[in-house]
């Protein structure tokens, strides 16, 4: 279960509760991604879903630095932003079911999966299609003076898309309170990236100047550390910034993305879970930190893992949205569009 | 009553919402200082800042995707684009994106912005400069479309598009600007989704959106002296439509024409027509006509240029055919 | 005759247009060794090489853009549009300049592109990955629209679009692209603006396209067992529209239904249908009646998507309204 | 009248005919922007047009360093490149009043004024429209084995446009021959451009790998110098490339923009016109080099005005295209669209 936050200054998380429970995020994405898989192998969940394990310490890094008042825009790869962020397995798994208890009573599905109530704007099926909205949100906040700050997770395959520049520029020109994190897990979809990549995505943005950081993604501590301390400027008007963060996605592009050999190999993939996982790194970290036992760690992952599975129990009993809802949602103000 | 341009109900539209509510701002391309190429916002920037009329780079993806997240977190943005026709420039910020967060997040998200623009040809500006694209917002469920045919029109549906809780788009017709029209001084909105019936008739329902209420206006009067009784409509919002109007109106004449300056094929003409054929069909004499404009991108030449839209001219001869019965052969 | 799946046959036209002719290539996300997520280039690029199928990166207005510009100097581009939603994306460059490139040059330049894309609900996707957007691009004139109903029709259309010095956006349904049809083993074409009448009939005639072709055959299926007599006709493109067999064909009906998968306001029902009632209205014994994909967002939830596209039973049910003379007092 | 051009490889023009035949072609921009500006003062001309006096140097030194069959994609200030490519006044001025000899039959007018024969693909109407256009001439270049190089033409505000970064990408990514020539005039329509564009422009383009140059474009010799540089190199497979081109416009936005105090001073006109003029300038090289005396270059100018005259004289007579025009090349292949 996530835990609210209540730190109303940003800054890096150092203290043994903060540490366990950033790791009990990441392992909170991981058992998420592990039961929305299964959902699919076993034919159990509609349409299609992109899963986020291995990319962990990017979501919970950032999103350990931000309060509920904060905002995030997330993407089709989105269900370790809407975890990391403060959301409930329960409505998360109805979500993906298009069950009616759902965050977005079924309409939405993975790729629109969205979280109001804690600052999470929404996943987006457009690659690239939220950071307009991510920085839209930051100038409202500056407009507006309220001191949030905005940040716009994205993969490297989305620096393709022109949008990006433009928002940049403005971003930059307004100095508006906004993050990009560029989550550069290697590939667009079934395509290395640097095929598709020229140049430095680093220096494009620096070259709006806009102040840019590199930082290995597996590593939540350094995530975290960098991610505090630009929110923290931020906040006080010195963004906006840019953060590429090198991380990995385990599985296939989509859940149905099962023989990947004509694009990455087994040999990468085993490399980068056997010796870069964030989770068992962080573990080892804290174990030897003398934060948690390995006893304790089990407990936490044993204990995720029995939410989640008693979430997804629940999520596959609860009912459908009524028809009737069909036509609801489409005007504010207008309770059936069609009526 | 004063009469004002509609350059002026829309600035004064602006200025009173902007002074009512502090989350009105407006974004776009040199509307500040420059109060746009049409001069439509001076002065706004005097009264209320660089922050709350903000000159944005030529960006329009970017800064319409910037209207969307600001409105989805609390703001109230007009967002102005300088042509219509560079709709095609930002239909997936609008179309994908506002039109849909509210639907997509089950309620929870909403978007209350406007987007400003304009259409109408004959302004010898060329194909890219002088295209009417409503039809293909109002095809987009989520997105509301208002097209005021008047200064009157131009202040009451500003004021309310802004009002709402959901994304407007507003057509202004680029070659009204400078037309007058009684305007009270008094505060009043214009609600969307009620069409106005702007003369009555008993012969045949002439139906115009924006500068084509003019045209049903004109060709009213010249057919009035041929002894034709038309009845002039302006939906004045196509999304919400108000259908009931318009078809008790073709109940009552028993003939229409649906004049716009969209494109004729798959646009505005083909939607009204034929909800008037279905839910009007047994009142109908003759069946419902259409006078879009020409399908053809539009071309610069004076010459070429004023054959693609719909006139009075042209709306009272097919008017008179209709009456005479004249179609009843050609079907 | 041998059956092969809608992909195959699409797959099929595109190699053997490429062999026919160096100029024509393709340009996409992900079409080279991935052949598309729906695999339905797979194989291209092992034959013709990475110079003549490119993968692209996710630049949607970018790579469209380049294909214009490829076409307007000698090539023959088939850009890969990965999903329809996107189109949204890329209509500056396709309406802007594309369609309209042959006219502002006074004829001088033309592009002869191929937009590859496709449509279709009911895959789960959601509001962004479940669009049926061809009423936008029918609406812009200077481009053509093909609308395959089955395999044949998508290798002989696509042919035709790959020769065709217009831009062409062809549309295929995603959810049919293992569908199998009859194709014959030697080569063929469908002309543009040719409509194909699927079944003959003398009650109603149902006009579907795309899949709605397959939603109009299984009710017309049903309608024969209950005794009507329904006449099924498949369009095949939109743009041109082959008004005259539509007409004839409701001439001697005398009632219709449209049926379309795209959303139903100003979309393409509309245009069909009031073509019907404005050239047959003599001839109509009840209002052509329009049944589009409903008027919201595409929901997620298999619960809700379901509901929101025309199926057979609902065809069939207001078939049988039209036929029986039931709409007569609802009017 | 323009000289048609023999030279089959680009080189660097270095003679007196070469010399003369430049300094002839800013003139002509110059005339013939003097007589649209008079159509548009006179109420002669329909609708709006763009000046490009001023600028005269950039499209002369780079399309100096062109054949005809390399492409060009030009803007809605485009009248000076059209000339520089080799185009004809009497077809211009017809196509400005939307006459029937026009290059596009009247139909295209100032905006989208073309001149396939001399390879300039068109004048766009869409702010950096033609980016993707140009991008996409050089690969079709490329994949057909071609030496042609195309140019892109923007302005300093068309930057803005994600589009750009786009097609920067794809062009980087795959070596094509083009350049992209950002001619800096310092405003975006009443806008300065510092105003609205972050950082470096120069950088943005360096961002994605591509070599990238400024130079002075009042300077004819040193745009020339360079663009025959990069235009051999691209023949090569060397491109793309990037060019920021300082230069300024003298008259406003557009024709019907008198009023300018806000935006710009009158004295920043006055001394741009002064000591920056292009055509002055290289007057005066020429005089001072011995190339052409005083007498001579007024000769040129004189002839170049009474062409300029004599073609708006025919223009103004010539007939507008017929009625049944209207619906002619909407689709090629039919005759007329709505018959
Ligand atoms: C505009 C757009 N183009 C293409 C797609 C199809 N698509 C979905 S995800 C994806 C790859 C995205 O790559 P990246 O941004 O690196 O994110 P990752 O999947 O690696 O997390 C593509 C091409 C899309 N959804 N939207
Ligand atoms: C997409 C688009 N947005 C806005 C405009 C309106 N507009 C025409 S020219 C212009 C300024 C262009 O500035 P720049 O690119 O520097 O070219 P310059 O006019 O200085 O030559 C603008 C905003 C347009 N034509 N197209
Ligand atoms: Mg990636
Ligand atoms: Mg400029």
């Amino acid at each position: 279960m996530a835990q609210s936050k209540t730190t109303k200054t940003t800054k890096t998380k150092t203290n043994s509760e903060d540490y366990l429970r950033m790791y009990r995020q990441m392992v909170r994405i991981r058992a998420f991604e592990d039961q929305a898989n299964q959902l699919y192998l076993s034919a159990k969940m509609p349409g299609l879903t992109h899963m986020y394990s291995g990319q962990e310490a990017v979501a919970v890094g950032i999103c350990e630095a931000l309060n509920d008042d904060d905002r995030i825009t997330s993407t089709h790869r989105g269900h370790g932003h809407c975890v990391a962020k403060g959301a409930e397995f329960k409505e998360m798994f109805c979500e993906l079911l298009g069950k009616a208890e759902g965050y977005c009573r079924g309409k939405g599905g993975s790729m629109h999966i969205a979280d109001q109530s804690h600052g999470n704007l929404g996943a987006n099926a457009i690659v690239g299609g939220s950071m307009g909205i991510a920085t839209g949100s930051a100038l409202r906040a500056k407009l507006q003076g309220s001191k949030d700050v905005s940040v716009c997770f994205f993969g490297d395959g989305a620096t393709a898309q022109g949008l990006w520049y433009e928002v940049m520029n403005m971003a930059a020109l307004w100095k508006l309170p906004v993050i990009y994190a560029c989550e550069n897990n290697g590939y667009s979809e079934y395509t290395r990236t640097d095929e598709i990549a020229a140049g430095s995505i680093l220096d494009r943005a620096k070259a709006f100047g806009i102040e840019s950081f590199e930082v290995d993604g597996q590593d939540v501590l350094a995530v975290n550390e960098l991610s505090a301390k630009l929110v923290e400027r931020a906040r006080k008007g010195e963004g906006p910034f840019f953060i590429e963060l090198k991380t990995y996605r385990y599985h296939g592009h989509h859940v149905g993305d099962i023989n990947r050999d004509y694009y990455r190999s087994k040999d990468e993939e085993a490399e980068w879970k056997k010796v870069r996982d964030p989770i068992t790194n962080f573990g080892k970290w804290l174990e030897s930190e003398g934060i948690a036992s390995a006893d304790e760690l089990v407990a936490i992952n044993d204990e995720v893992a029995a939410d989640a599975e008693a979430a997804v129990k629940y999520a596959l009993d609860a009912p459908y949205p009524p028809g009737e809802e069909v036509d609801m949602h489409v005007y504010k103000g207008i309770e059936h569009a069609l009526a | 009553m004063r009469e004002i341009t509609l350059s002026k109900a829309v600035n004064e539209a602006l200025a009173e919402e902007m002074r009512r509510d502090e989350t009105v701002f407006i974004l776009g391309e040199d509307v500040a200082e420059a109060g746009t190429p049409f001069k439509v916002l001076s002065g706004l920037v005097e009264e209320f800042g660089t922050d709350r009329v903000l000159d944005t780079p030529i960006s329009e993806p970017g800064f319409v995707g910037i209207g969307v997240g600001a409105a989805l977190t609390g703001a109230r943005p007009v967002v102005d684009l300088m042509f219509g026709d560079f709709l095609f420039l930002v239909m997936d910020q609008l179309c994908n994106q506002a039109a849909k967060a509210y639907y997509m997040s089950g309620g929870k998200l909403n978007v209350p912005m406007v987007l400003r623009t304009n259409l109408g040809a004959t302004r010898r500006s060329a194909a890219q400069h002088s295209q009417s694209l409503h039809a293909l917002v109002a095809h987009i469920p989520g997105l509301k479309v208002a097209m005021p045919s008047s200064a009157y029109e131009a202040k009451g549906l500003m004021k309310t598009a802004i009002r709402d809780d959901n994304p407007v788009v507003i057509f202004e017709d680029k070659l009204m600007y400078q037309d007058k029209a009684p305007v009270p001084e008094e505060e009043y909105l214009i609600p969307f989704g009620e069409a106005n019936v702007k003369r009555e008739g008993s012969d045949i329902t002439l139906i115009g959106t924006s500068s084509m209420v003019q045209v049903a206006e004109k060709a009213a009067e010249i057919l009035a002296g041929e002894g034709i009784s038309a009845e002039v409509i302006d939906p004045r919002t196509i999304v919400p439509l108000d259908e009931k109007t318009l078809i008790e109106s073709v109940k009552k004449t028993s003939r229409a024409i649906v004049i716009d300056e969209g494109h004729q094929s798959y646009g505005i003409t083909g939607e009204i027509a034929s909800r008037l054929n279905e839910k009007a069909f047994y009142h109908l004499d003759a069946p419902v006509l259409r006078m879009g404009a020409m399908d053809v991108p539009v071309p610069f030449s004076p010459a070429l240029e004023d054959l693609t839209v719909p006139t009075p001219e042209r709306v009272v001869e097919a008017a008179r055919k209709l009456v005479s019965g004249e179609l009843i052969h050609a079907a």
